[in-house]
């Protein structure tokens, strides 16, 4: 691992973890838009640079205007405090998932070993293969999302949609006004 | 020791992501925070998927770059949990404005408090 | 990237706008609903009136707007694809509500448009597949189309319709979430 | 042709559009669409049904691709249960939606997204699809629930939108982990993969196994995972109630059961003894405590909701007993349960929308104020208690023989505990609504009288009476039912047809049960 990407999860980490004890919701929402554009940037390192732009455009973008329009809407606590109180009973909860997570930690097989199932799995390198021949794209990740998980695809369409109906339900509307 | 975890340390990022957003989803009285910290702990799964996906000197799913790839399949499968996820805060943000035009506050315990009043 | 495109407009003009409105509604934490009278002021005020950022956004909008497409139809050959020029295109109508005002974006891009496109996106999406069952394919079967209609190319041809229809269903739905959050709700009236 | 098989999913979803589209031209129009929707869903899930009876299951892969690298969709007994139980209570809720409401075109949208989802959790053969599928049951079912007016329902849906996405992201990290070790997605390669090369008691798929099953288990609402279910069903809209307490958890279970048993498979929990006695004893919590938390309940949905936590907990117990009897006997329940406890909750509605009565107390002596609604409440409460012959008799006789062939005394004894104590909270409601007196409170005489709506209603009797799809041509005994304001005629048809179904629809549980006989067998060998 190079200095760089040691940087960059120390950096993810940090906001992440600012978004959790500060106290300004404003503050928390500019933490989470930072670390989001820094796990954008991770998805980028980890080679996975379709993941990156949508986090990027989703995260660090829509995600947070919908949050900053929210708070717009409703209220800020006053800042009495920079940070949030620690939650003890939150915190025990928290530490013992991490715990029992960290149980499966030398099961896992290494990141960025060519040797792992998901490498050398068939579907892999089916679709690796097959994919200019079969789908006619060369981008792989499109040809999955798109011909081979379709179907998947168009469940995403309609999870979207669903948003859609699902805010004008809560809205009780019947159009976006 | 330290060689089997140097390989596998995203993961530990991963698992320490999901622990920041659990404790977010319940330690955060307010209602937004709770939300934030629910897309923490999603963004924690994607980096489980694409640190899973990826190899060393590898290059992009994209047959224009030289072979070997990364597989594409995980990265398809969080394009579409990142969709899922902004479509979930998406909901969830539309009820937290409700929430406060109906009670005027957003902080969890008192919500709870307001609801058993009813 | 399109990081910066993204999320500069988006986060800065706003942020003022949180900590103006918090101060009446504090005290009200208690019974009391706080009616609609934080939300009907906010909703009608343009956001900034910054000319600056007028001019900004109507320089730089038909150029987001372009590369929104170029993404969309990117995907088949680099990364990009329908969800991310999407969100793009979407974007374009935040900063344009941003830098004008909510109120007069509203009236531009009409309410019920953005439904209907929602939902022609969505139908679309659903008819490609029943259309390639229809021409006796699999659903979804995108090398139908060559089969049945000669169309060359089927498959690429095929996947940039559906990124296209995603892309229409996600620059719609950025948008209504954007005009619906930032109108808030509508007392009790159920429609 | 099987290409009816994707446009089971694609139905409702175009019908969810043209709902919405069609509230521009004509508001309220959405109850029509919905209506049509549904019934070709019914007809169309009826029609697979009677294939898969006919020549078995069904298998499609979307998009023409070879198995591992599409996405499969698989129909088999089990499914086919599912597919054409959505359709039909979709139907059935819809009748009485068509007075209670909610109303706007917005609403069916969501509704019908619920058919979809649903429908594609129950057919889909590929892992992360179940998750994809299991995000659009999720959201529609949050907005659902918040549809109502007023607060309160918006704080459920929103507790229920946080807890019920820990659940579906804990299964998507179960995903991760069976991923990470096997490199495929198809629920079939998965369990040749993890029984040839990866092993069952390999960290990675103990993991798996652990993850999907809690997340399963927050959208089973498996005690301590339901804190959101109670406060959803009952702040919900009356139909909602119905719809989502009757659907939404008894898919998740069979999700369940598919991914236990197709995924993991028998030999899984053979070499893991510890996670089938996990199971049981998560189980065995659920019953009691769910049992308990109903007993203390005031408010008759939350009630009726908390008696859910328990009765899925008899169906995770038939699970985990990798029995064939057992299993049938799950599968009676589920579908069982959906009846009975959808049309429980359509019943309170109907009692609160005569009487305005909704706690436990508000309903003395409801048997001499509203007898129709009173009476088939009654029933179905006895139906749910398993009175003989009733439906739920017969599922719970499967279970408990299931648990005898498998010697599993500690289970037998808490579905012996069950009864008693679903009898133990119903038995409080019944007694009040039969031998307690009418005490009015001064200024409560329900709803005011205003608009007299029998005749507008005619043709929401002929959906009334199409509703049990099933066979069993019952005919509406309604001639003494005095209709009440705003009690339309639709509420108390599906009210009474379900509870009468409760009690005859035992006697077809045979026949049930050879149709799934195959499927049960080839799912535990």
């Amino acid at each position: 691992m190079s200095t760089l990407e040691f940087a960059l999860v120390a950096f993810v980490l940090a906001t992440g973890l600012a978004t959790a004890v500060l106290r300004d919701v404003l503050g928390s929402i500019i933490a989470f838009a930072a670390y989001s554009l820094g796990i954008a940037v991770v998805w980028v390192v980890l080679q996975a640079p379709d993941v990156g732009l949508t986090e990027a455009a989703v995260g660090a973008g829509v995600t947070t205007v919908l949050f900053l329009l929210t708070i717009a809407k409703t209220v800020r606590p006053s800042g009495e405090r920079t940070l949030e109180r620690l939650d003890l009973p939150a915190l025990g909860v928290a530490v013992a998932l991490v715990a029992v997570l960290a149980t499966t930690l030398g099961a896992l097989p290494p990141v960025g070993g060519a040797e792992t199932p998901v490498a050398t799995s068939e579907v892999t390198s089916y679709y690796l293969e097959n994919a200019y021949h079969e789908a006619g794209v060369e981008n792989v990740v499109t040809a999955v999302l798109a011909a081979y998980r379709g179907f998947d695809t168009l469940g995403e369409a309609v999870v979207v949609y669903a948003a859609g109906v699902g805010v004008l339900v809560v809205f009780q509307r019947e159009v976006f006004a | 020791m330290i060689d089997a975890f140097a390989p596998r340390y995203l993961y530990l990022v991963t698992f320490l992501l999901l622990g920041i957003g659990t404790y977010m989803m319940i330690g955060n009285r307010n209602l937004v925070k709770k939300v934030i910290g629910m897309n923490l702990f999603q963004t924690g799964i994607f980096l489980f998927f694409i640190a899973a996906a990826y190899v060393e000197g590898a290059s992009p799913a994209v047959l224009t770059r030289e072979a070997p790839h990364v597989s594409p399949l995980p990265h398809v499968l969080i394009l579409t949990a990142i969709v899922v996820g902004v479509s979930l805060t998406a909901v969830a943000l539309g009820l937290i404005v409700r929430i406060y035009a109906d009670y005027g506050t957003l902080d969890a315990d008192v919500l709870w408090e307001v609801r058993h009043d009813d | 990237m399109s990081d910066d495109a993204t999320s500069e407009p988006g986060s800065e003009p706003v942020a003022p706008e949180g900590s103006e409105v918090d101060e009446p509604a504090e005290e009200s934490a208690t019974e009391e609903p706080a009616e609609e009278s934080p939300i009907a002021e906010t909703a009608s005020r343009p956001y900034v009136e910054s000319p600056i950022i007028m001019a900004t956004v109507r320089v730089v909008a038909p150029f987001v707007f372009t590369f929104g497409l170029f993404i969309m139809f990117h995907g088949a050959d680099s990364s990009g694809g329908g969800f991310q020029g999407g969100v793009i295109v979407g974007t374009v109508v935040l900063m344009l509500g941003i830098a004008f005002g909510i109120g007069p974006t509203r009236e531009w891009v009409d309410p019920s448009t953005i439904v209907v496109l929602v939902g022609l996106g969505t139908l679309g999406f659903v008819s490609v597949g029943l259309g390639t069952v229809a021409l006796g394919g699999a659903f979804l079967d995108y090398p139908v189309f060559g089969t049945a209609l000669g169309v060359p190319h089927p498959s690429k041809y095929g996947i940039e319709l559906v990124e296209l229809l995603i892309g229409v269903i996600v620059a719609g739905i950025i948008t209504g979430l954007f005009f619906a959050i930032a109108a808030g709700t509508r007392g009790g009236e159920s429609a | 042709m099987t290409d009816l098989v994707p446009i089971a999913v694609a139905l409702p979803i175009v019908a969810s559009v043209v709902a919405l589209l069609a509230g521009l031209v004509r508001s309220r129009s959405g109850w029509y669409v919905a209506l049509v929707g549904s019934v070709a869903q019914v007809a169309l899930t009826a029609e697979l049904a009677r294939r898969v009876v006919a020549d078995g299951a069904i298998r499609y892969v979307v998009g023409n691709f070879s198995v591992p690298y599409g996405i499969e969709l698989v129909i088999d007994g089990l499914s086919a249960t599912m597919i054409v139980l959505v359709a039909v209570t979709a139907l059935g809720v819809l009748a009485y939606a068509r007075r209670a409401g909610p109303r706007s075109n917005p609403f069916y949208g969501a509704y019908l997204l619920l058919v979809g989802g649903l429908t594609g959790m129950s057919i889909t053969g590929d892992l992360f699809n179940l998750y994809v599928f299991l995000e659009i049951t999720g959201l529609a079912t949050y907005v659902l629930v918040g549809s109502e007016e007023g607060g309160r329902s918006a704080v459920a849906a929103l507790r229920y939108l946080l807890v019920g996405t820990v659940g579906a992201s804990l299964f998507l990290l179960g995903i991760g982990y069976a991923y990470v070790a096997t490199g495929t997605l198809n629920m079939a390669d998965l369990a040749a993969v993890i029984g040839e090369d990866v092993g069952y008691t390999a960290t990675l798929i103990r993991a798996s196994f652990a993850f999907v099953v809690v997340g399963l288990f927050v959208k089973v609402a498996v005690f301590p995972l339901h804190t959101w279910q109670p406060e959803a069903y009952a702040s919900a809209p009356d139909s909602v109630s119905a719809l989502i307490s009757a659907l939404v958890s008894t898919v998740s279970a069979y999700a369940l059961i598919r991914v236990i048993y197709t995924v993991f498979t028998v030999d899984f929990l053979e070499a893991n003894p510890l996670a089938a006695d996990l199971l049981a004893a998560a189980a065995a919590v659920s019953v009691v405590a769910g049992s308990v938390l109903a007993v203390a309940q005031s408010e008759v949905k939350r009630m009726l909701a908390y008696s859910s936590v328990a009765q899925f907990g008899l169906v995770v117990a038939a699970a985990s007993l990798a029995n064939e009897t057992a299993m049938i006997g799950a599968f009676v329940h589920l579908v069982g349960h959906a009846m009975m406890k959808g049309s429980l909750f359509l019943a309170a509605g109907v009692v609160a929308t005569a009487t305005g009565a909704r706690t436990v107390d508000e309903y003395d002596g409801l048997g001499e104020r509203l007898p129709v609604g009173a009476g088939a409440l009654a029933v179905l409460a006895l139906a749910m208690v398993g009175v003989p012959p009733t439906l739920g008799f017969v599922g719970k006789w499967y279970i408990a023989l299931g648990a005898v062939e498998t010697g599993s005394w500690a289970l037998l004894a808490v579905i012996v505990s069950s009864t008693l104590l679903t009898l133990a909270y119903f038995a409080r409601l019944i007694e009040r609504i039969f031998f307690r007196e009418y005490a009015a409170p001064a200024g409560e005489t329900g709803v005011a009288p205003d608009d007299a709506d029998v005749p507008g209603d005619a043709d929401v009797v002929a959906d009334g009476n199409g509703l049990p799809a099933d066979g069993n041509g019952v005919s509406t005994d309604d001639g003494d039912a005095p209709l009440r304001e705003d009690v339309s005629f639709g509420m108390y048809a599906v009210v009474v047809v379900a509870a009468l179904l409760a009690v005859t629809l035992g006697a077809a549980v045979f026949e049930y049960a050879q149709f799934v006989q195959p499927t049960v067998t080839r799912l535990l060998s």
